[in-house]
């Protein structure tokens, strides 16, 4: 077990800074009610830095302090690589492999999202970061569907493509839009396909969670700063442990 | 504070007038559903059924479906009036609904009466728009006006109206003057405009008519308390831009955003129907008195702000062309640049500053709306702080007109009140601070700044030349990825279905009312 | 009971935001591990804005999300001003009236501790934010030591003036420099006098927490925005109420 | 980039030097129980006993105790050693410690033996400082120096030198040119400087020999995986300062905290043994080529940065005067000044770039220290980070030498790991995105930034005339409360007792072999 704590400016001191907006008027009691927040949360002593009213119903607040808990590295669960990452040849030979024929990707931001910049560095020959995307793979076929696609009309296109593989992307998660968006995604596949038989579901965007991919029933979720080749790597992996191949999944 | 060359200036607004008048044609020559809606809602169409769904999408789609869109609606639907089909265009609407009207085109000799009683509903609806621009004129004259410029706009974005009234008086109360009520992410994609208050939206309120008045009412109290007007804006954009360019006129919005490219290539909207939409958007902002302001800074959240710096310029001056075809005056023309240069880019405030410059000189007397970082903002709130507190500077260094405020969590979430708050004291310091320093920001004459700009106005030239010599122009280009790189071929896109040729009967009294005097333009003598 | 959580841009979010260093090096794990401190810290759901390297060994997050905790406005304790606030004319003629005397103020800044700013700010006729210090006050006699003073030289000059009341500032608050010294001077004083019979013990400066002044054995503690005023109105009340006179101290 | 009145500059300068002539005159005859322990320590005495108190405490008490001050104490030193008392200085001191050494002053024809061996030993610790410049010279041409101007000046901070060697090792691999490692709150009241390796420290960490000499290590070897020599400073302040300079010309700093009056103002240090183991340190500075930063910047932590702009600008002069007298070059001169206006005031920044501008045009070979705001931050961080940006961007328009990054915590805590990235970060960006728009920056003459910079100058030549025409000059002055409102009589402060004037027979082989050779200099007349 590890246990670490913030770092201040001495190992061990914890410390930390936060800030809030309260809705109480500005006055002793909203100072009071923020430290007693950041207690809540942990902060021991919490020092109130800063507090100014934001109009007569407000207040924000900026509190520095040290918080009691530790965090244990050892139980963080990180969606960690548990494959290898391949260079695009090695991608196009594995799928070669274990096809015989191209992988089919479809791709989309779903719901009402327009934010197509994200699945475009992913999927464009383009790319991202310094790496083609995958469009640049000769063994993935890509069909971009780009922005606003209604879930209904990406699983038609996804099944008359003959889909391997789904990717979409959400970038507004005000409301929670991209989960709820996720969770419809995941159980209009399921509606459609044969148990066990859907395409895998990736999803990405810089707000998601990356654990969270079995919640939100899809296979895997990529968070900020992905390149195509991490993705292209998991999709062989993915293809692979389906098949039940080693080589790939190693 | 930078001269250009005037030749340069002047064969860059000629190309432009070239480019943009076929497009101009086009939309003079088709008509589209939400033209027509619009139209009904200036003559006094407004409500909806049960089920949301408007009075003006019952009647259109009525026409449509018995007449064709071609002849425009003006005609079967004051012929059914004329026939007494019903008392007034609710009762129509309403009959029409249900399949109990039958629409036609009047018979010749009946032409004459029906587009009598259409102009008159219509006129009577332009006359409603034109009060409300006198009472602005009233108001901003009787409480006094913006303190200085640049004019301090924000966004609210709560998505529940209920919530972004408090908001957006207390940004009014901390120094906004102007205040952005950001749509719902698919309000665009929407073929109707919902009705009533509404409290769903995701990362954005949705436009509906009563939303527009609860806030330009909150906003009006607050504005006597304050004794400054606080000017509103909202999106004039999507499938329904005409009909909510009209329902700004009637609610007294100040100011709308109103571009005529960022639907084709941002909400993948068809171009010809954009262009139909626009020029009578254009056309009631313009009797409005209704400030637009164009979209030319999304294309550097997709494109990079150096290389492509010339198709900002390149789609100022087109806007400038459509608007002033359209009649708007300068006054109205809040063209749009930004402040999205890599901040890593060595002397990138420098080059920030030559853009800036650039658009401030070629555009002497438009209300330049200067948008904040967005793209190369990150999760770092501290260092987004500072990049926005540049900008802010910038654009005091080269006289912009609209500020729009830039939020620390611009790459995190839609703004928080204490976000706002931040960012207004940002820009006070800002102002506060440096705003007289223009007096000692002297760009050397050919020097960096200087040359950067010029170069940029100069690809621009040569942009506006390729568009030109292009056989399927301004579309074709749009269709190649010329603007934004996004890439809109002519037929592609939704919404195109609602577009329509116009037939030789076709009549739209709006149109031929709002069809502007044509005084000679700043500098086009095309535009006679 | 009033409860209430933050407010980001609706009624009830609970949104903060949270900045803080580990010592991790930056990877998934560091990521994983500041989400994990953000969820301990009851932030559900919390969302890594950012995260990037500070040297090989640390790792800076921004994370943004909601809270889940209440803060119950009522069980908020507050250093109230349970006492009228007097102008200066009023503080005299009670003086005046309770003592017969001038009212004997020793101020300093204790331990090493050059920050005179803020006591000053409270004694030197100057004052600040508008109103005048306390030696602007007929009836108030100010010793000021100014800064760097050590416990035991204090205690002598409080006896030597016969002082009411002790003043002191305490600025520097790194490894509790401000607690550690305070609770050396509310010692000394204890040791020095009678039971019962030593001056009142003022303590201020930016970074105290008022609610703390029994803790540390002193009678009362101001914070960041003090004024003279409030502090005179307090010696007032006190020394009405240490004679069990009532209507000062109504 | 702003022209000063060349007159009334080069009256300034005499001004300075005429008030300042007394005091050197005062250094010149007295010395210090510091000054004297300086020399032991130079001379080569090092450690302490087991209860941490020096060995040069122990043996100048001694000899203060048995001889007195005044003749200073080589004299009975190295006479005792001639008479074979001990073998060397550090049996001597341990001798003496336990009484058992008898000091006098040697016979007079005993005294040229004395005199010699004295020199010798102190000729010896200065050819070691002599050697640690060379050094650093060499380490400087081979390794490489800080790419740009201005050298980027961090803090460190912790209590604990083994936290505080990663700390700055970070800070440099992030950036940093300088690296100054700040002292515990209680040092400079302390009669002695503490031994080894410290882990406990109040806001800072203690300076001693062993700390001085891990961190210049720990640096050097992340100068090499650099490649850029990344320098360190400390604060030669308090009553033992000329003591520390010593070992910082022994342990190869690179820069000094070393203030003419720093130590008067505000840690309440008698304003004579100030003068006097000022003039020591500095000339032990100008030997090791160590760079000396001034304090005048703390002014404005006490008094307001408008109204007493002036006092900066009369202290910069006599620190300048002071520094040439003990033989520093003017590229050893790092004056102080600081961005302390209230953000709140109008055009405040321009005010800053004045002030800048002035200290800038004024003394244009000296490397300027440029400190952040302080005083007007708040704990409203993200605030305090835009502040800080635009203390970088007025340093980079005015040319400043020495930056010392402000922290956005400035109001709340020492600084942390992550707040001196995030500062880094802030002066990257503002470097690189207008490092070069000086060239756009001309204040126009005699225009707001102009006039105010003479102004300044003005009040300075006017606060000297009155000082100089004060019977009492510069320590009534002083007393007055004239810099940072502090009132520190002549005879008030710690530290007065270790003070004497000296005797005829005072002798002190150092300042003999530091006295500069006096070059001419920098245009005053009245400095040979
Ligand atoms: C560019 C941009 C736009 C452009 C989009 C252009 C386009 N064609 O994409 C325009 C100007 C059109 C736009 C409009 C709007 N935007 Co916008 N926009 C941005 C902006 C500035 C940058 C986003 C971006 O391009 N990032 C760069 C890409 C490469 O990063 P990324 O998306 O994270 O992608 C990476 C990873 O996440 C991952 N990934 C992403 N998707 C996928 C998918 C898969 C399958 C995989 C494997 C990986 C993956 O890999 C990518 C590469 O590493 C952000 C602010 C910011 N700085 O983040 C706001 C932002 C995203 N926008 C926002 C909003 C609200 C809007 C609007 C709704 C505002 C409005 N009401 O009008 C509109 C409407 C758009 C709509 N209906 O969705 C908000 C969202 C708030 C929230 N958290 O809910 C943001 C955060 C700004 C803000 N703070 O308000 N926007
Ligand atoms: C001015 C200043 C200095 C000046 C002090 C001059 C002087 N004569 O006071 C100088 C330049 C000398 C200085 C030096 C140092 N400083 Co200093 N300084 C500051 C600064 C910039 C402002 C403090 C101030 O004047 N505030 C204004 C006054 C009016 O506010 P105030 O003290 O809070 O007082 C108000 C209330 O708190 C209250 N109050 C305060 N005391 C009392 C007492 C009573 C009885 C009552 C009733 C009320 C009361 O009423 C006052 C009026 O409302 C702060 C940073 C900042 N912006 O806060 C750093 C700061 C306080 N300094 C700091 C440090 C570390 C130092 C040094 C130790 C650095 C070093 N190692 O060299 C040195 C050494 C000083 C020492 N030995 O104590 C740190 C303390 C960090 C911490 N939290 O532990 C700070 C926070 C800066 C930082 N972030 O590093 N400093
Ligand atoms: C010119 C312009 N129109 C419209 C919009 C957004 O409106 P919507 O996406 O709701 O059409 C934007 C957004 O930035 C814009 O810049
Ligand atoms: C010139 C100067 N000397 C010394 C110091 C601090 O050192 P001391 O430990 O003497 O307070 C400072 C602090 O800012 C300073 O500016």
């Amino acid at each position: 077990m590890t246990l670490i704590r913030p770092y201040g400016d001495t190992t061990g001191d914890g410390m930390v800074q936060l800030s809030f907006t309260l809705p109480l008027p500005h006055d002793r009691v909203a100072e009071g009610a923020a430290l007693q927040l950041a207690r809540r949360m942990g902060m021991e002593p919490a020092m109130l830095a800063h507090a100014r009213p934001v109009g007569p119903a407000h207040t924000f607040c900026v509190v520095y302090g040290s918080v009691t808990h530790l965090v244990d590295t050892e139980s963080v669960t990180v969606v960690a690589r548990d494959h290898p990452l391949l260079a695009p040849a090695e991608v196009n030979a594995e799928i070669k492999r274990l096809l015989r024929r191209r992988l089919v990707v479809v791709g989309a931001c779903i719901g009402t999202d327009a934010h197509t910049v994200g699945i475009d560095a992913i999927l464009n020959i383009k790319g991202c970061a310094g790496e083609k995307g995958l469009e640049y793979y000769r063994e993935i076929k890509v069909v971009n569907l780009g922005a606003q696609v209604a879930v209904d009309q990406l699983v038609d296109r996804a099944r008359a493509e003959e889909a391997d593989a789904v990717l979409v992307s959400q970038v507004v998660t005000q409301r929670d839009a991209h989960l709820i968006n996720t969770r419809a995604l995941a159980a209009a596949f399921e509606a459609a396909y044969p148990p066990g038989r859907r395409p895998a579901l990736v999803v990405g965007g810089p707000r998601f969670d990356e654990a969270m991919a079995a919640e939100l029933g899809v296979d895997r979720i990529f968070a900020r700063g992905t390149t195509p080749g991490d993705v292209a790597s998991y999709l062989v992996h993915r293809i692979a442990t389906a098949r039940g191949d080693i080589r790939a999944s190693a | 504070m930078i001269t250009l060359d005037q030749e340069l200036a002047r064969r860059a607004r000629e190309l432009a007038a070239h480019v943009g008048r076929p497009v101009v044609q086009l939309a003079r020559s088709h008509t589209t559903t939400s033209v027509e809606r619009a139209l009904l809602r200036l003559a006094g169409l407004s409500g909806a059924d049960a089920d949301g769904v408007p009075w003006a999408n019952h009647l259109v789609g009525q026409v449509v479906d018995q007449v064709g869109l071609e002849h425009g609606v003006a005609l079967p639907v004051w012929d059914a009036l004329c026939r007494h089909e019903a008392g007034d265009l609710h009762e129509l609407a309403a009959k029409s609904a249900i399949g109990s009207v039958r629409f036609r085109l009047p018979d010749a000799d009946a032409v004459a009466p029906v587009r009598r009683a259409a102009r008159e509903a219509v006129t009577r609806g332009i006359a409603r728009i034109d009060a409300r621009r006198r009472e602005r004129e009233r108001m901003v004259a009787g409480i006094g006006d913006a303190p200085r410029k640049p004019w301090i706009y924000l966004i609210v974005a709560t998505g529940d109206i209920h919530e972004d009234i408090p908001q957006a008086q207390a940004a009014a109360r901390a120094g906004a003057d102007v205040i952005a009520v950001i749509r719902s992410t698919g309000q665009s994609l929407l073929d109707y405009v919902p009705e009533g208050a509404t409290r769903e939206g995701f990362a954005g309120t949705y436009a509906t008519q009563e939303n527009f008045r609860l806030m330009r009412a909150a906003l009006d109290e607050t504005s006597r308390e304050l004794g400054r007007y606080v000017r509103l804006t909202n999106y004039a954009s999507g499938l329904c831009m005409p009909e909510i360019a009209v329902l700004a006129g009637l609610e007294r919005l100040d100011m709308m955003l109103n571009d005529s490219m960022y639907g084709i290539l941002f909400r993948d909207i068809n171009p010809l129907r954009t262009f139909v939409d626009q020029r009578f958007s254009r056309q009631v902002h313009a009797r409005a008195g209704i400030i637009i302001n164009t979209g030319e800074d999304n294309y550097l959240t997709t494109s990079d702000a150096v290389a492509e710096a010339h198709t900002v310029t390149t789609s100022q001056l087109l806007n400038e062309y459509f608007a002033k075809e359209a009649g708007l005056a300068d006054w109205q023309l809040g063209l749009g640049h930004a402040f999205e240069i890599d901040p890593a880019i060595p002397d990138s405030f420098r080059l920030e500053l030559a853009h800036a410059l650039l658009a401030r000189t070629l555009f002497p007397d438009a209300p330049l709306k200067w948008m904040p970082p967005t793209r190369h903002m990150t999760g770092d709130v501290f260092h987004g702080y500072l990049l926005d507190g540049f900008f802010n500077l910038a654009g005091v260094l080269t006289g912009q007109s609209i500020l729009l405020v830039g939020m620390m969590t611009e790459a995190v979430v839609t703004p928080w009140l204490s976000d706002r708050d931040l960012a207004l004291r940002n820009v006070r310091y800002v102002l506060d601070a440096t705003g007289s320093l223009g007096e000692d920001f002297r760009p050397v004459p050919g020097g960096f700044i200087a040359s950067r700009a010029h170069r940029v106005l100069e690809e621009a030239v040569h942009l506006l030349e390729r568009i030109d010599g292009n056989a399927a122009g301004l579309l074709g280009a749009i269709g190649d990825g010329t603007f934004g790189q996004m890439r809109r071929p002519p037929s592609g896109g939704r919404g195109g279905d609602g577009v329509a040729p116009r037939s030789e009967l076709h009549y739209n009294p709006a149109e031929e009312l709002l069809e502007p005097s044509r005084p000679a333009a700043h500098g086009h003598e095309e535009e006679r």
